[in-house]
């Protein structure tokens, strides 16, 4: 058994040295490509805007001790969280009785498929005119593209259990509520996990245009140094209009790294809160 | 009925319960008006008290629909099932299923799963714990009460699922194939070690199979169906001694009669399956569920 | 027997394979887990050989380096008097001379039964589309499979599935027919038909057929030699020459010479089977 | 045989029974019969509370809508648009605010998001499904390509507007762009997992059967990757739509998601309606067709899963 565990982080130790030298060589070209220009006075289409990795690290580097810039982390992280939150919250319960009432399936479950298809994007101006405050819209925005994710998520799941599993519950003698409790939430928590964790990368892609347009369009924070308002989308979009460009870069890498903590974080607890989905 | 539930959840500890089941007339059609099929026919038989009956036929005849009309996951289109004289509408733990592939609760660990009937039930405590653990080992699995089911092998989860069953003193247990998908030596293994079982609990057992080994093995009475429609073709005592080994009644001439016996009208029966297409039986029962199935999708 | 045996006498000469001391050890050679541990074994021409194992136990990674799937770690397989796999060529190539039948079936399930059966010869280039068809009509009807040519495999049950394949295999007029455990999805009653069928299937192409199997029976019946596996590492404990009558039909089964070899083996395969099963409750 | 006259019957009856629409046209020939099972399948929804019960949904829904905003005039709703201004200024041959199914504004909208959107799904697909079969398939090429994509693809899409905007400088680029980008990661990755759910034994039997590397490509790897390939083009197309509308907002001229955004700012709120219904309809559409196209392509496993019916 032992080398047979070996097996994989043999492979494994390769296929990191690849990824190491691919993302190394992708590194080399973004660098000379966006140099290219400084040095030869020719640039490159594309690429030669684009400032070059070494300049976005040193950027990155002063960064670190900026205020402004863990705010905008604070804000955002803040933003996904008050959302998501939102649409777990109401979404599995919606997506639990569509799921488990016939009736209200067939009642509720065309209009929520008509209304589907309408970006969460396009909610902007809408919600905007309907809530009171900027923040409540985009809470409202980022709640609307993870929603439609889990509760579809939560219908597949809830509808696909095997029927045997409720049909030897009901012979054992549990009564409905136990059924559900025990046997239907339990069976469809792989699913709400999958749910949640598209539903979550989801939610940053909304998060980020919000802060864009809602934040990015009005006239508040303080041109280059960070938004202190926005957000990471705002810090991102603030960084353009001030023209630094290092800090686009900067922005866009900070938002990748902090969906894939969040996704992370979200399959992590998968993990603990259904423990039988590990193979032995 | 609450009577019988009450004595019977109060003698927990001693020998399990047991019943008579009886199938009287009973048909079975699937469709719509216009387009009926036929998949159970007329079919009557009883299953004894402190009997094994082993039902067998070819696979796709229909012998899982009957097994889910004795368990009232569906009910018959005419005739009736009587358990103990009374006729049975409702799933019940007085009739238990062990299914085809192993239907544990991946979710609960060997334990859990045991104890999931009797807490339904709103049995809990010590006495609980103890008659789960008493269980647990009668089936060999002590050291993996804590495993959840995919840590399990096949034949531990198919012994996990005979203790969750077993727990609830069924007056019948009910096995559909519960073996199957088993390869052929575990296979060999489980059927000694079921066959102990259930001569150690002498309760009323129904074993549905389409293996004739292990079919004459484990019965005191074979019900041989017929293909699709499912009809009763012929009803064989075996008289085997018990305590029962694999070896001795692979070698014994009284068990060679019988095979014969049987296997000349199932060898008709699966050449009539045999030939091109005979997964229509199973094809249209499992279309009608996807299509009839509470709130099927469009 | 004679009669069938000598239509086929002229076929029957090719396709022996000979497996000698093959090692397979996964993972690091010194302290890998030991698959297969010098195993020798002779599989004659034209004959069925049967080998027998507990599931796990390593005759599937014997299959899979005849077929060429998986490299020996030392030891030779040769078919005929070529070196398939040995001393300097661990891996041996994949080819249409050995065919394997897998245990839940590998027809495509995204061509038809018959776009199935002409892919060996139409992508070797050995057959256009039109003559491969005509091939393939021919022997699908001689196997008892006409009418299904344009349907998908999903189409049809498991049991016409494996034959189909079995017809795939065929076309390619391979030497030897590698079988792992083919009917193990399949219910016995379906079984017992589909035996008959490869059996009589076998009497007409006559060619070698290395079966893997649990199912003692099954092999008692089928084969012409039963080989009886230890369970891992895998080393051949017992072998068995099968002195059944052919043509066999499935009445043999309750002869009392099929008894007797029943129980000679029966023993052997149990104190296997037993090993397994609680090298499987140890694991668990 | 008796069987065989059972057989007959049950093929008789497989080919007519609510089972199996699919096998109907290849034993029993006919559109004639696929009609007459739409047709029965229709009367069967038609006797079933399922139609009412949806067109009840929509009702209600848009009950709310008119009650609460032009009805009850609740606070915060009072503003919004309600249902009968929408559909007056929708259907006026004179709209209001510029925008009606009268006005050839409306579809310049609509077809240039469609131009954009089309492009862009054109462009991930081509780009896409290539990528991801052969990342699939091939280890060498996954190890040294996937970690590059993995490293791109947790950045939001959206995050790359400015860069975007920077980088294309014509008006069409940044847009077509960010369309293009979540689509070609949802192409990508499915194509590849699709490589990866097929079966080790295909490959080894095609091995067998003697097929060159190129023939396993071909037989094997592409058809067999397909149903992934379509969940990922459905995928694809959907968030296509999805970042269309936030790169329109941001950096469009013209365009559905530039409607409903300078809607707001020039306050014509009707017309915000217009262009999310709008939106919704289009983007539905789009993504049936791709899902017809997936069918089409892969009877073989409509047929396998004896679903055709349905």
């Amino acid at each position: 058994m032992f080398a047979l565990a070996q097996l994989p982080t043999m492979l494994g130790t390769r296929a990191t040295a690849r990824a190491i030298i691919a993302i190394t060589l992708a590194a080399v070209f973004w660098e000379i490509g966006s140099r290219f220009g400084d040095w030869t006075g020719a640039r490159l289409p594309f690429i030669g805007v684009v400032p070059p990795p070494s300049r976005v690290l040193l950027v990155w580097y002063n960064l670190i001790g900026d205020y402004g810039y863990w705010q905008s982390w604070y804000l955002s992280f803040l933003r996904v969280l008050g959302g998501f939150g939102a649409a777990m919250v109401l979404g599995i319960p919606f997506g639990m009785a569509l799921a488990l009432n016939r009736t209200f399936y067939q009642t509720a479950f065309p209009t929520f498929e008509v209304l589907r298809p309408i970006p969460p994007l396009a909610w902007v101006p809408a919600a905007i005119l309907f809530w009171p405050t900027q923040e409540l819209s985009i809470a409202f925005i980022t709640f609307l593209g993870a929603f439609y994710t889990i509760v579809i998520n939560v219908v597949g799941g809830a509808r696909s259990i095997d029927a045997r599993y409720i049909q030897s519950a009901n012979a054992m003698g549990a009564s409905r509520w136990t059924v559900f409790r025990r046997v239907v939430l339990p069976s469809t928590l792989p699913s709400i996990i999958v749910g949640a964790s598209v539903g979550m990368g989801v939610t940053w892609e909304v998060v980020v245009a919000a802060e864009m347009i809602s934040g990015g369009g009005s006239s508040m924070g303080s041109g280059t140094g960070g938004g202190t308002g926005g957000g990471l989308g705002f810090f991102i979009w603030n960084s353009y209009t001030g023209g630094s460009y290092e800090q686009i870069i900067v922005g866009m890498i900070s938002i990748g790294i902090a969906g894939y903590i969040s996704s992370s974080a979200i399959r992590a607890l998968g993990d603990r809160i259904a423990p039988w989905l590990k193979p032995r | 009925m609450v009577e019988a539930t009450i004595t019977r959840a109060g003698t927990m500890n001693e020998k399990s319960a047991s019943g008579e089941l009886e199938v009287r007339d009973v048909s079975k059609f699937y469709g719509t008006d216009r387009y009926p099929k036929t998949v159970v026919d007329n079919c009557s038989f009883i299953v004894k008290r402190s009997k094994l009956t082993v039902m067998i036929g070819p696979s796709g005849s229909g012998k899982s629909t009957i097994v889910r009309l004795l368990a009232s996951f569906e009910q018959p289109s005419t005739g009736v099932v009587l358990l103990d004289g009374k006729k049975v509408t409702k799933p019940d733990r007085d009739r238990l299923v062990v299914f085809q592939e192993s239907a544990l609760y991946p979710w609960m660990t060997t334990y859990e799963n045991v104890v999931f009937g009797p807490k339904a039930q709103g049995r809990q405590g010590e006495p609980l714990a103890e008659a789960a653990r008493g269980v647990i080992d009668r089936v060999g699995l002590s050291q993996f009460q804590k495993s959840y089911p995919n840590q399990l092998s096949g034949g531990m989860q198919r012994r996990a699922e005979l203790a969750r069953a077993l727990i609830n003193n069924p007056a019948i247990m009910i096995l559909d194939e519960p073996f199957r998908g088993l390869d052929a030596m575990t296979k060999g293994l489980m059927q000694e070690y079921y066959a102990q079982l259930f001569e150690n609990s002498q309760s009323t057992h129904l074993f549905v199979t389409t293996d004739i080994d292990e079919a004459i093995f484990l019965a005191d009475r074979l019900l041989i169906m017929s293909n699709f429609p499912l009809r009763l073709r012929q009803v064989i005592d075996v008289d085997l001694p018990r305590p029962r080994r694999l070896a001795d009644v692979v070698t014994s001439d009284a068990a060679n009669q019988l095979k014969m016996t049987a296997l000349s009208i199932l060898h008709e029966e699966a050449l009539k399956s045999f030939a091109v297409g005979n997964q229509m039986a199973d094809h249209f029962i499992e279309s009608y569920k996807q299509r009839y199935r509470p709130d099927a999708s469009d | 027997m004679q009669t069938t045996l000598d239509q086929t006498k002229a076929r029957a000469l090719r396709g022996t394979i000979r497996i000698e001391s093959a090692v397979k050890v996964y993972g690091n050679p010194q302290n890998g887990v030991v698959a297969v541990d010098h195993c020798s074994l002779e599989c004659p021409p034209g004959e069925i050989s049967m080998v027998v194992g507990p599931s796990g136990c390593g005759k599937t990674t014997l299959l899979n380096a005849i077929a060429g799937f998986h490299s020996l770690t030392s030891g030779a397989i040769y078919l005929d008097d070529e070196m398939l796999c040995g001393p300097g060529k661990p891996k041996a190539d994949p080819g249409s001379d050995r065919i394997v039948v897998f245990q839940n079936g590998a027809l495509f399930p995204w061509k038809t039964n018959i776009e199935n059966v002409i892919f060996g010869p139409v992508m070797q280039g050995k057959l256009a589309v039109k003559e491969a068809k005509d091939k393939a009509r021919t022997m699908m009807a001689e196997a008892g499979l006409s009418g299904i040519e344009n349907d998908y495999p999903g189409q049809i049950s498991s049991g016409v599935r494996r034959r189909v394949e079995i017809v795939r295999a065929l076309m390619n007029d391979p030497k030897v027919l590698l079988l792992d455990e083919p009917y193990r999805a399949l219910d016995s009653l379906t079984k017992s038909v589909m035996h008959e069928s490869l059996l009589e299937t076998c009497y007409r192409n006559r060619i070698t057929v290395f079966f893997i199997t649990h199912d003692l029976e099954e092999a008692i019946f089928l084969g012409d030699q039963v080989v009886i596996m230890t369970s891992r590492p895998c080393r051949t404990k017992k072998l068995l020459k099968i002195d059944l009558p052919h043509p066999r039909d499935y009445s043999i089964v309750t002869s009392r010479r099929f008894r007797e070899l029943m129980d000679e083996t029966m023993d052997a395969v149990h104190e296997e089977a037993m090993k397994a099963f609680e090298l499987g409750e140890r694991e668990g | 045989m008796a069987s065989d006259a059972e057989m007959g019957a049950m093929d008789r009856h497989r080919a007519q029974g609510p089972s199996a629409a699919p096998d109907a046209s290849t034993s029993f020939g006919g559109y004639r019969m696929q009609i007459e099972t739409a047709l029965y399948h229709f009367k069967n929804w038609l006797r079933s509370p399922r139609p009412y019960l949806m067109v009840l949904g929509f009702i209600l829904l848009i009950g709310f809508w008119w009650l609460s905003v032009e009805v009850w005039k609740l606070p915060r709703f009072a503003g919004m648009p309600g249902p009968t201004a929408v559909v007056r200024e929708w259907l006026s041959r004179e709209p209001m605010f510029g925008l009606s199914f009268y006005t050839p504004d409306y579809y310049v909208h609509i077809l240039t998001s469609l131009q954009r959107v089309f492009i862009a799904f054109v462009l991930s697909t081509v780009i896409g499904i290539p990528l991801g079969l052969v990342i699939g398939w091939s280890r060498t090429a996954r190890e040294y390509i996937f970690p590059v994509l993995e490293m791109l693809r947790p950045i939001p899409a959206l995050a790359w507007v400015p860069l975007a905007i920077l980088m294309f400088k014509s008006s069409e680029g940044p847009v077509i762009f960010l369309t293009f980008l979540p689509a070609f990661f949802a192409t990508t990755l499915n194509s590849m997992l699709g490589v990866h759910s097929i079966d080790e034994s295909y490959f080894r039997a095609a091995d067998c059967l003697g097929a060159s590397r190129w023939q396993v490509f071909r037989h094997i790897v592409v058809p067999g990757a397909l149903p992934f390939v379509f969940t990922g083009l459905e995928i694809s197309i959907g968030l296509a739509w999805f970042s269309l509308v936030a790169g329109e907002m941001i950096a469009g001229e013209y365009g559905l998601g530039y409607v409903i955004y300078t809607s707001y700012t020039m306050v014509s709120y009707p017309t915000i309606v217009i262009g999310m219904i709008t939106l919704g309809v289009v983007g539905y559409v789009s993504s049936s067709i791709i899902r017809s196209v997936g069918v089409f392509l892969m009877g073989w496993r409509t047929r396998e899963l004896g679903l055709g019916g349905q």
